[in-house]
């Protein structure tokens, strides 16, 4: 399965196109968008941090892992950090398969490991005036 | 050893690294050795994972002053 | 719920942006790809048909009874029909979700349903020359 | 009463569909007109659903001339 991931402090781009795969079946993306709120509360944004390379590295390997079980053609994976607006995508995955079953179940089991092992935080959430200070020049 | 701090553990050890020489030592050892240098990491140590040169390890892991040692309290990425 | 769906026999456009909706943190697609081969053999393009009025109709009234159990915000569902070329798109869905758990409940519960109930079909399967000749002036 | 036959029926039928006084009928009637009219469609009776008026219906409905009634065989979209 050939993997690509990035962490990145750029947003992410909105459409991505399908990969041109030949016998990919089905192709399977997923975004978490930042709510505008948090816990109750309205946010304006989340800051994420990551550890950086163990942080790339445990998500190819879960994506290796659980390729091995559910046998996919391509997976992509971009998860943004620094502070991310509300409204906006924080990851963002992408999995094709020949057949949707597997496209799915990787993608599913990907999002629920993520969430488990890749050390990535949200580390706080902005109101409007956090925001605003630290966009101001 | 490099010791690095994440999210929440920074605003304890207001830092996000720590050098310090801890020879040849296991989980137990290493962890007197960090809440030694920050007691306020105690009671985050029954939630935090501890990972050697990029990688999760157990409670059997063993670690030298080459190692660079990530405190990784609970995810929350997604 | 809001819920748009279409039949058409033109392309489905590749990247689709994700719906601006308050309250959304998860935003799943699946695009289902034409394949090169069909029960072993190469082909070139599968030909769909369906019975328009009534296709519509059933998923409009899956993805609602699905959404009944699985609260979402947004399901868009595209269906190509007529002459669809290998490594195109034959269907695209996507939903949004306040989580991801109950976006992919309905968007998988819906391709499950859709694959049951909904009255379209592969009607046959195009070597290169049917294709070939089909698009010749 | 306008009956409409998809995918490999229309081979079948070789017609997309087909216009037949019917009067009021149960299913049984219905089916018993139609393979009548083509009764190469008998084997297919049984893996075949019935839609009146765009809405899949059971057996025990009713039909009259002014229902639009499909042959719905296993369907393969997506």
């Amino acid at each position: 399965m050939q993997i690509e991931i990035q962490i990145t402090t750029l947003p992410v781009p909105a459409p991505l196109p399908p990969p041109p795969l030949t016998g990919a079946g089905a192709w399977v993306e997923f975004r978490g968008i930042v709510r505008g709120e948090e816990n109750g509360q309205l946010i304006a944004a989340l800051e994420y941090e990551a550890y950086l390379p163990m942080a790339e590295r445990e998500m190819r390997c879960i994506l290796e892992e659980l390729a091995g079980q559910r046998p996919c053609l391509f997976a992509k994976v971009i998860h943004r950090v620094g502070v991310i607006p509300a409204g906006e995508t924080a990851i963002y995955a992408g999995v094709a398969g020949r057949h949707r079953a597997e496209a799915f179940a990787l993608l599913t089991g990907f999002m629920d490991r993520l969430k488990r092992d890749v050390p990535i935080w949200k580390c706080r959430a902005l109101t409007a005036d956090n925001l605003a200070k630290l966009q101001a020049p | 050893m490099r010791i690095l701090f994440f999210a929440h553990l920074k605003d304890v050890t207001r830092c996000a690294e720590l050098d310090l020489a801890c020879g040849d030592v296991d989980t137990d050892g290493l962890w007197r050795k960090i809440i030694n240098e920050h007691p306020g990491l105690e009671p985050f140590r029954g939630s935090v994972r501890l990972a050697k040169n990029s990688e999760y390890v157990g409670s059997d892991a063993r670690f030298t002053d080459s190692d660079e040692v990530a405190l990784i309290p609970p995810v929350s990425g997604g």
